[in-house]
């Protein structure tokens, strides 16, 4: 035995390690440095919009320039501060925000922080539907799929889900209402409830804004309908874009670990297939889906803002592109920072679900 | 076509009747509040959702565009610079403060401390103070003496009357303030209010104004964002009125469809194309400068344009022809530019555009780059000037270089010499003609096209303090027969209010005073 | 039928992109009950094709004709694998006939606990089975194939287990079902040789105390010494000797067999080039000197670096050849790559050519980077696969020889691909048009382009077949001797480094354990850690491996575990 | 690409990167590919014909019959009908085809000159700069592409409006978006070539910065970009789509786009007027599915993992004679694309 190297062992130096899921407080400062990560993409965002905003006109011009004289105007102008330097603007920007003031909007005088309470809920509400659509629909098509690789089921599936992915979302609601509205007269296809829904939303105490939630509690069937009525077009048409983003994604994570290695091992142990490609390759390729599922936030929020406005659903999407009409840039930078905030706690919360699911990612 | 100018107005009586209650209407709209507060806001959606529930001293009578007073009993100049107001007695808000000269003060003077930069206080040029030597008498000291337009100035966006118990003095007060202080005193109060989504109103058995009280109880507005999805509503009984802004589409087919009245009534929204002086072919600026050979152009430009062709085939008989500057239907309109250009009749020629471009000497085809905002005059200003350009183009006297330029952008360079002649449009503060006249004509007017004529600025302020009606609708009409012969711009467009309702709704009113009440709806 | 397995006149052909590709012709050959047959040959000579035909395991672009016969393990019935329905070949796999694949780490299923992976296939063919009887089961297996601490660990992941505990667990769920016949595919292959020792000794106890056949499938003859009963050689998808195994090493029939086992590189075997034009020379300054060596990788997030190489100190001579062993992790391919300048010195003194390499900068050490060449492991990635050989070769002369125009860089190309035996018209090809052998000749030339005064080659040879690795080895051999270059060679078999250098040093956990001549180290190891890893070390001759099995078990049992 | 096979040399031609992978794939593979090759094909024709094929110009409104008139129902004279604004249906969806193709080229163009550039500089320095732009593109590249894009055309836009301004514009909103795709693929590969032996080797040998980044990065790197090319263009397309239907995207009058004819077309689907919205709805469809059509099958095949091949017949073929393993395949990680665009992230 040499004396220096105590006493060797057959196994190798990368000796396993007895603890599972901490190993020695390793992922918590993983889980903080990942979350620190999301201030310099919130940041980043952030300046980006306010640099853009700012070049693109002001709101006062936006609403008054067929109104006021020219004189009028930049009198306005620089009393609000806008022909001020734009470093000096975005200092003191940064400043508002850093203390949790986002402003009030310059278009219509609301407190942004209100704006992003009552039209978040609704993106929220959509984006729930539409993520139900697209696990439920998405999910077991892109195994099935997978299961028939290169076969007809598989190819009619992936032409399908490539024409969800085609279809604007505006133009598919466009058809959809012609379908359901005009002709089969079934369905809503505008709104988020009936005028008589929303009234008795609006006497709810300690509404959320989250109709479905909201209409829960109030606990009449008729109301509880009608939202649900009211979010089935505009769930499907998100919903299915998503969906087809979803099966062509766990169709290739899922064959490609059906050619691993592993499958091939359960397989020569007589596991059958259909177990093969529910549970054998379908969790491990879960890890890089969930990844990229975390991205799709960002495809699904943009979706909603063609969704919002096609099918009147007054969520954050619809309202963005109507203050950015107005340039009102308090109220588009706010929303920005929201959705900057979302998509990047979504990224983040996705990190860690696929970390806790892998059990090699231990940091 | 004339048939809607002024009428429009039957079924609009029952003043007296006791507003028959449980029913409910359902408005909807595409209108968007910007804020309740009438300091912060100068838009067409606020501006409604404020005519049904503030008081207003002056007030246009359903089917006139003229005011009279309305929580006032009397309004009048008791001296040159002073304007007196008496309230009527007893008046409360719907929260039981009492409604008193104080509150009137209160209202101008906060509208002028706040100025904000979307609010109408620029509409307060002429007022200097507000006294209230009683509880009853306000009294208004003005700038210049007998200003005519000033009582139409206090129906205007400047002019809702506040609760000054609810509203702050200085600073905008936020929507739910004011809905929860029920600061309201017109026809209805609000009950219950989602921003841009749905408000509720409620009758207000208070108001003892000049309109009278509402047929309805309970009238619901509907926001909506998309023009089609509204008239899916109205057509599908979802709602019962669609007021502003079907898209002519919808309102060609909607008038096919026996379950839906189409209404049509006058609208104030104009519009036109603004020569730039300097800029424009021969103007004072470029090479050629020659002003006979401007005029030619302009007046060219004014004998093409096929007005009716553009109603009807861009707007579907919700926009008008417009043949003067101040819109049909306004005390003192005319029809100058029929009776000057095209063939007399209101339809384009050629030949008489020829002649006149002939006689000053002009080579043709002349080149003419026209501007038009894509975005801020509704989506059809793309196919609006497209046509335009063939109907220029067509007579072989144009060529015309069309461009289009985002809203923000438009603003800043249409000031500033960058466009020759380009597309405005101009939604009235007040439906008094001066609203025409004043803000275009005048030296140093908004459009900023050097459009210069002594005698029509001297016309204009002496028609702002004639006192005699019949004399100031006459001067009115000298100063567009004057600017019909410049052409500083050539209007072509007058919008139709188009209000859609379901067959059963009775007392839809779109008159001359631009705005629509829901207090006579009833079902 | 008493044969576990006949395989009949197997034909086995692929469709490729480029076409029809044979892959196993004609092969016929049986296994017995309680035998174990090696299948041997080259890399590509279709044993793993065979292997997986067994099992009913080929790809959907193959096709097949020909009989594979199994027997059930009770003995009670046969069935044609080639010809069976997709159920009836599920319940053979496992129970009949069961595999164990080449890289354990790859064939157990990262995000499933191995005690979930061995009860699958026990639910597979039971599917009434209990949750907790399963476990049982795994728990059971799991100590029976000398896994520590089974209870806790059936709830490992995969990634929690070493490289040749893996492999336990891997044979241990081949096991499970007590199959008749185990197919095992270079079972060893990626483990260090020490491990590879351990997993064999398994392997026959699966033999000896389950009574399973084996199919072995190895390219290693010291393997097949140690394990077979009968040996089946195959070359390019055909069968060309069968034999069992004292006949096969003592009289090999066939050429080709002779010639594989005349190839496989054993220890003292040492080619001694006749003259070498440059003597070592110890009393130059040597070219290569480390003082206390050691190498840090940085750890990531802020978490404490690795330390790779800890207080190494070592001399090459010029012309001297160092041989560098140890096993995976060791630390050999950092130590080469401090001397190219590719890794970081972080601690310590190295000196190459003069130049310390310690807090180095690239400009300044950029000339003498004319002087060193460098041969890296694997041959397919280490040219471009977009530059021509001739392009690639010429690379160091265009860098340092700016001086020469392109007749005379290609006329030096010419000379180089001819020096180590490659046709000059091979130049216009592209990497992957040449085999692996070949390829690493190029790079060889690459690497001597510049007449370098040291070479370091990191396993030069390790991704090449044995035949291949002698023609290459020998080739170095020549060059050196012709040279005079100093050279680090880095292996991890000792008889490679053997064949080659000058001196031996022995790495172990990022330090070194032992150094000398070959003489020296192999002859006489003084350290614990070089013994063992020379007895580990199988030996193509059966009789020689026994012998060595048991100077290995004894090694094992004195020393603590 | 990589992935040919060992010791066959195709002729020039069938080396082609879309030609050599059409001959490569077989059976359903084959049928998508040449599916989504027509439709492509179609659509890069039309756009190259259309003042040919177009009936009418994109912004005429009247020929010597008069004016077309608004909204008229499919004829004789027109075979799709009239718009809203009374242009020519049928022409408007023809010449939409050219302005498609002009944003898709410029934008894909722009992108991929900037990413690439980013890209190969970042990863193969690594250091600060890498770091700050992987988290400046990681944000952006998180962020909805149309809502930036949204934003990008507002700020570019200003006073544009000119048939190449517009698409200037488009392109560039569109490019923004981009180039954060570009660079994380490129800097993932450049990443991972270099530290491939082959750059190593290069290094050994004393080769500069500049001269591996462009002989031996570069080129390696770029393999993947034919298949992000398909996969962009359709998302360009949307993209393009999606700004016209909200009213941000190019002029009626200055150039034929189908997302903003979509939009003009919105009130006509509820009054039943339906030849103004389906035809170029079901253009961008067919558009776009027939890029990703060609870009999915693309990514198969250059997968040898998710690449069918033909069957052969038992015991055919000649026995391979060497033991060759080509020179790295071009496996894109687990997730195919999305796994390899995701190599990025850290
Ligand atoms: N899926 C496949 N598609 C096409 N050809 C294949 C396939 N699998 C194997 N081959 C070919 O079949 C031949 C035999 O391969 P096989 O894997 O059996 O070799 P091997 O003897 O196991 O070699 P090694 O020692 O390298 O593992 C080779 O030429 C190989 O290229
Ligand atoms: N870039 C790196 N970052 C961190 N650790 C590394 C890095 N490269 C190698 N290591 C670690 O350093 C140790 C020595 O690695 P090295 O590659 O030198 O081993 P080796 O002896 O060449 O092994 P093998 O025989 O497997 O090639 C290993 O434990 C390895 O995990
Ligand atoms: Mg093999
Ligand atoms: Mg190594």
């Amino acid at each position: 035995m040499p004396a220096t190297n105590g006493k060797p062992t057959p196994v190798p130096p990368s000796a396993p390690t007895n603890s599972r899921k901490t190993s020695g407080g390793g992922f918590w400062r993983y889980l903080v440095v990942r979350f620190l990560l999301i201030i310099p993409t919130v940041f980043i965002l952030v300046t980006l919009v306010f640099i853009l905003m700012r070049t693109t006109g002001d709101p006062i011009t936006a609403a008054l320039g067929d109104r006021l004289t020219a004189d009028q105007l930049a009198e306005r102008v620089a009393a609000a501060g806008y022909d001020r330097p734009i470093f000096v603007q975005y200092l003191e920007y940064l400043g508002q925000i850093f203390t949790g003031n986002f402003g009030t909007t310059l278009s219509d005088n609301r407190p942004v922080l209100e704006v992003l309470l009552t039209y978040g809920a609704a993106t929220l509400e959509l984006a729930f539907y539409a993520l139900i659509v697209a696990f439920i629909v998405g999910i077991p098509l892109g195994m099935v799929a997978a299961y028939f690789r290169d076969k007809t089921p598989d190819a009619i599936l992936r032409v399908l889900a490539i024409l969800a992915y085609a279809t604007p979302v505006f133009f598919a609601g466009m058809l959809l209402k012609l379908i359901f509205s005009v002709w089969l007269k079934v369905l809503p296809v505008s709104g988020r409830g009936t005028t008589n829904t929303e009234l008795e939303m609006q006497l709810l105490e300690g509404k959320t804004g989250i109709y479905l939630w909201d209409a829960l509690r109030i606990g009449d069937p008729g109301i509880i309908g009608d939202v649900l009525a009211h979010a089935v077009l505009p769930g499907l048409t998100l919903g299915l874009l998503t969906a087809g983003i979803f099966l062509r994604l766990v169709r290739t994570n899922v064959i490609g670990t059906l050619s691993t290695d592993y499958v091939d091992a359960g397989r020569s142990r007589g596991v059958s297939e259909y177990r093969l490609v529910t549970k054998h390759a379908y969790r491990p390729a879960l890890i890089p889906i969930i990844t990229v599922i975390g991205l799709q936030i960002a495809l699904l929020l943009g979706g909603a803002v063609l969704t919002e406005t096609t099918f009147e659903w007054k969520g954050l999407g619809f309202q963005l592109s109507e203050y950015l009409q107005a340039r009102d840039f308090v109220a588009v930078q706010g929303i920005v920072v929201l959705l900057a905030v979302i998509v990047a706690l979504t990224n983040f919360i996705v990190d860690v679900i696929a970390a806790l699911i892998d059990p090699r990612v231990r940091y | 076509v004339t048939a809607l100018a002024i009428s429009g107005c039957a079924g609009t009586s029952g003043n007296n009747s006791s507003g028959s209650g449980g029913d409910s209407i359902t408005v909807g709209t595409t209108d968007k509040v910007t804020t309740l507060d009438p300091a912060g806001s100068y838009d067409n959606g606020s501006f409604a959702v404020m005519n049904q529930v503030f008081p207003f001293l002056m007030n246009t009578p359903y089917g006139s565009p003229d005011v009279e007073p309305d929580i006032a009993e009397s309004a009048e100049f008791t001296s040159p610079t002073q304007y007196t107001v008496t309230l009527k007695e007893g008046l409360t808000w719907a929260n039981g403060n009492e409604l008193t000269s104080s509150d009137v003060k209160f209202s101008f003077d906060r509208q002028l401390a706040i100025a904000d930069d979307n609010g109408p206080s620029s509409l307060l040029y002429n007022l200097d103070s507000v006294e209230t030597p009683d509880e009853l008498t306000a009294v208004f000291n003005l700038k210049q003496e007998n200003d005519q337009v000033f009582a139409q100035i206090l129906s205007s966006p400047a002019g809702p009357i506040v609760d000054e118990e609810v509203f702050a003095a200085d600073a905008l007060t936020p929507d739910d303030e004011i809905v929860d202080g029920e600061a309201f005193a017109g026809q209805y109060t609000i009950a219950s209010y989602d921003f841009n989504n749905l408000i509720s109103y409620k009758a207000n058995p208070d108001y003892q104004g000049l309109l009278g009280d509402a047929e309805t109880e309970t009238v619901n507005v509907k926001y909506y964002a998309e023009s089609s999805n509204l008239k899916l509503a109205v057509q599908e009984g979802d709602i019962d009125v669609a007021f502003r802004s079907l898209s002519a589409t919808d309102t060609a087919d909607l008038e096919g469809n026996d379950d839906v009245t189409v209404h049509q009534g006058p609208g104030g929204e104009i519009r036109y194309i603004v020569f730039n002086f300097n800029t424009q072919p021969f103007g004072a600026t470029t090479a050629e400068a020659d002003p006979a050979k401007a005029l030619a152009v302009r007046q060219a430009v004014a004998d093409l344009i096929d007005r009716e062709e553009i109603a009807e085939e861009v707007y579907k008989g919700t926009y008008t022809p417009l043949y003067s500057f101040m819109p049909e239907g306004l005390t003192g309109a005319t029809t100058i530019l029929k009776d000057l250009y095209g063939d007399g009749n209101g339809a384009p020629s050629e030949e008489k555009a020829t002649e006149r471009l002939e006689a000053v000497g002009i080579t043709t085809p002349v080149e003419l780059n026209l501007q038009y905002s894509n975005d801020h005059y509704g989506p059809s200003s793309g196919d609006e000037y497209a046509l335009i350009k063939s109907q220029l183009e067509a007579s072989g006297l144009f060529t015309v270089n069309l461009q289009t330029t985002e809203w923000v952008q438009y603003s800043e360079d249409r000031t500033t010499d960058v466009y020759p002649a380009y597309q405005l449009g101009w939604f009235p503060d007040y439906s008094d003609g001066d609203n025409y006249l004043t803000p275009f004509f005048l030296q140093e007017n908004f459009l900023a096209n050097h459009y210069d004529n002594q005698e029509v600025n001297d016309l204009i302020l002496s028609s702002a303090t004639t006192v005699d009606p019949d004399e100031r609708s006459a001067i009115f009409e000298e100063i567009q027969a004057k600017v019909g012969a410049d052409l500083s711009t050539v209007p072509y467009l007058q919008g139709a209010q188009v209000a859609v309702s379901g067959s059963d709704v009775d007392g839809v009113t779109l008159d001359a005073s631009f705005k629509f009440r829901y207090a006579p709806l009833s079902k | 039928m008493t044969d576990v397995l006949q395989i009949r006149n197997l034909d086995v052909s692929f469709a490729t992109d480029a076409g029809a590709v044979k892959a196993v012709d004609n092969v016929s050959l049986s296994v017995g009950p309680r035998e174990v047959v090696a299948i041997v040959g080259e890399s590509g000579s279709g044993k793993t094709v065979t292997a997986k035909t067994i099992l009913g395991l080929l790809p959907e672009t193959a096709t097949r004709a020909g009989a594979v016969i199994l027997r059930h393990k009770d003995g009670t019935g046969e069935n044609d694998v080639v010809s069976v329905s997709k159920d009836q070949l599920r319940r053979i796999r496992g129970s009949d006939v069961s595999m164990v694949f080449q890289e354990p780490s790859t064939a157990l299923n990262p995000v499933y606990t191995v005690g979930w992976q061995i009860a699958e296939g026990l639910r597979a063919h039971d599917p009434k089975l209990s949750r907790k009887v399963a476990r049982a089961r795994a728990i059971e297996i799991l100590t029976k194939v000398g896994i520590p601490d089974p209870e806790t660990r059936v709830d490992y992941y995969p990634h929690q287990f070493s490289g040749g505990q893996k492999q336990r667990v891997v044979i241990a769920m081949a096991l499970v079902l007590n199959p008749g016949l185990i197919v095992a595919d270079e079972p060893t292959t990626a483990l260090d040789v020490t491990v590879q020792a351990e997993i064999l000794d398994l392997l026959r106890r699966c033999r000896d105390e389950f009574g399973s056949s084996i199919v072995l499938i190895t390219h290693n003859m010291g393997v097949v010494a140690d394990l077979a009963d009968r040996v089946v050689v195959m070359y390019q998808g055909a069968v060309v000797e069968e034999a069992d195994v004292h006949s096969l090493f003592t009289n090999p029939q066939n050429e080709y067999t002779k010639k594989l086992l005349g190839a496989v590189p054993r220890i003292g075997q040492r080619i001694e080039a006749a003259e070498r034009k440059a003597p070592i020379n110890r009393d130059a300054p040597p070219v290569v000197a480390a003082d206390n060596l050691r190498i840090e990788y940085p750890g990531r997030l802020g978490q404490p670096g690795f330390l790779a190489v800890d207080g190494v100190s070592f001399t090459i001579a010029p012309g001297e050849v160092l041989g560098l062993v140890g096993e995976s992790g060791s630390g050999k391919t950092t130590i080469g790559r401090a001397i190219a300048g590719l890794t970081k010195v972080t601690g310590g003194s190295l000196r190459v050519l003069d130049s310390q390499m310690n807090g180095m900068k690239e400009r300044s050490f950029r000339k003498k980077r004319s002087s060193i060449g460098f041969v890296f492991q694997d041959p397919a990635s280490s040219f471009n696969p977009l530059l021509t050989i001739t392009e690639c070769v010429a690379e160091p002369l265009r860098v340092h020889r700016k001086d020469l125009d392109s007749r005379a860089v290609t006329q030096r190309v010419g000379e180089l691909l001819e020096a180590v035996q490659l046709p000059k018209s091979y130049g216009e090809r592209y990497p992957h048009e040449l085999s692996g052998g070949q390829r690493q000749r190029a790079s060889l030339a690459r690497a001597l382009a510049l007449d370098p005064k040291l070479l370091i080659a990191d396993e030069p040879t390790s991704a090449l077949d044995v035949s291949v690795q002698a023609r290459v080895l020998e080739l170095f051999a020549e060059l050196q001797a012709e040279l005079g270059f100093a050279a680090l060679f880095i292996s991890h078999d000792l008889a490679v480094v053997d064949i080659l250098a000058d001196r031996i040093a022995v790495l172990y956990h990022g330090r070194l354990v032992e150094e000398g001549t070959g003489a020296e180290v192999l002859g006489a190891p003084r350290e614990a850690y070089t013994q063992r890893l020379l007895a580990s070390l199988p030996v193509p001759d059966p009789v020689a491996q026994a012998e060595r099995r048991r100077v290995l078990a004894t090694l094992t049992q004195t020393s603590p575990v | 690409m990589a992935t040919e096979t060992p010791s066959f040399r195709h002729s020039r031609w069938r080396r082609l990167p879309v030609v050599h992978q059409l001959s490569q794939s077989v059976g359903i593979q084959r049928g998508m590919l040449v599916a989504g090759l027509v439709l492509t094909a179609i659509f890069v024709l039309t756009a190259i014909f259309a003042p040919i094929l177009a009936p009418y110009g994109y912004n005429q409104l009247r020929d010597d019959a008069g004016a077309f008139g608004a909204q008229r129902p499919p004829s004789a004279e027109h075979l799709l009908g009239t718009t809203v604004g009374g242009y020519d249906v049928l022409s408007r969806v023809i010449w939409g085809a050219q302005t498609g193709l002009s944003v898709v080229v410029v934008a894909v163009l722009l992108s991929i000159f900037a990413g690439v550039a980013l890209g190969l500089v970042s990863g193969y320095f690594g250091g600060w700069l890498d770091r700050v732009l992987v988290v400046v593109c990681d944000a952006i590249y998180a962020f909805p592409t149309l809502l930036l894009a949204i934003v990008m055309s507002i700020a570019i836009s200003g006073g544009q409006s000119s048939l190449w301004g517009g698409i200037f514009a488009a392109a560039i909103s569109i490019t923004v978006v981009f180039i954060p795709q570009y660079f994380r693929v490129i800097r993932a590969e450049t990443v991972r070539i270099k530290s491939e032996a082959y750059v190593e080797s290069a290094k050994v040998v004393g080769t500069g910065n500049v001269r591996i980044m462009f002989r031996h990065v570069l080129r390696n790197a770029t393999r993947t970009l034919p298949l992000i090319f398909t996969l962009n263009a359709s998302e360009a397309i949307l993209t393009l789509a999606g700004l016209g239907f909200l009213g941000f995207g190019i002029e009626p009058t200055s150039a034929s786009e189908w997302g903003f004819d979509l939009n003009k077309a919105l009130s006509d689907v509820s009054s039943g007027i339906w030849w103004t919205s389906v035809p170029p709805g079901l253009a961008i469809v067919l558009t776009v599915l027939g890029v990703t059509l060609v870009g999915e099958s693309l990514n198969d095949l250059a997968d040898p993992r998710l690449r069918g091949r033909r069957a052969v017949s038992a015991a055919s073929g000649t026995v391979a004679e060497t033991s060759v393993v080509p020179g790295g395949t071009l496996t894109a990680g687990p997730g195919g694309l999305a796994g390899l665009e995701n190599e990025g992230r850290s």
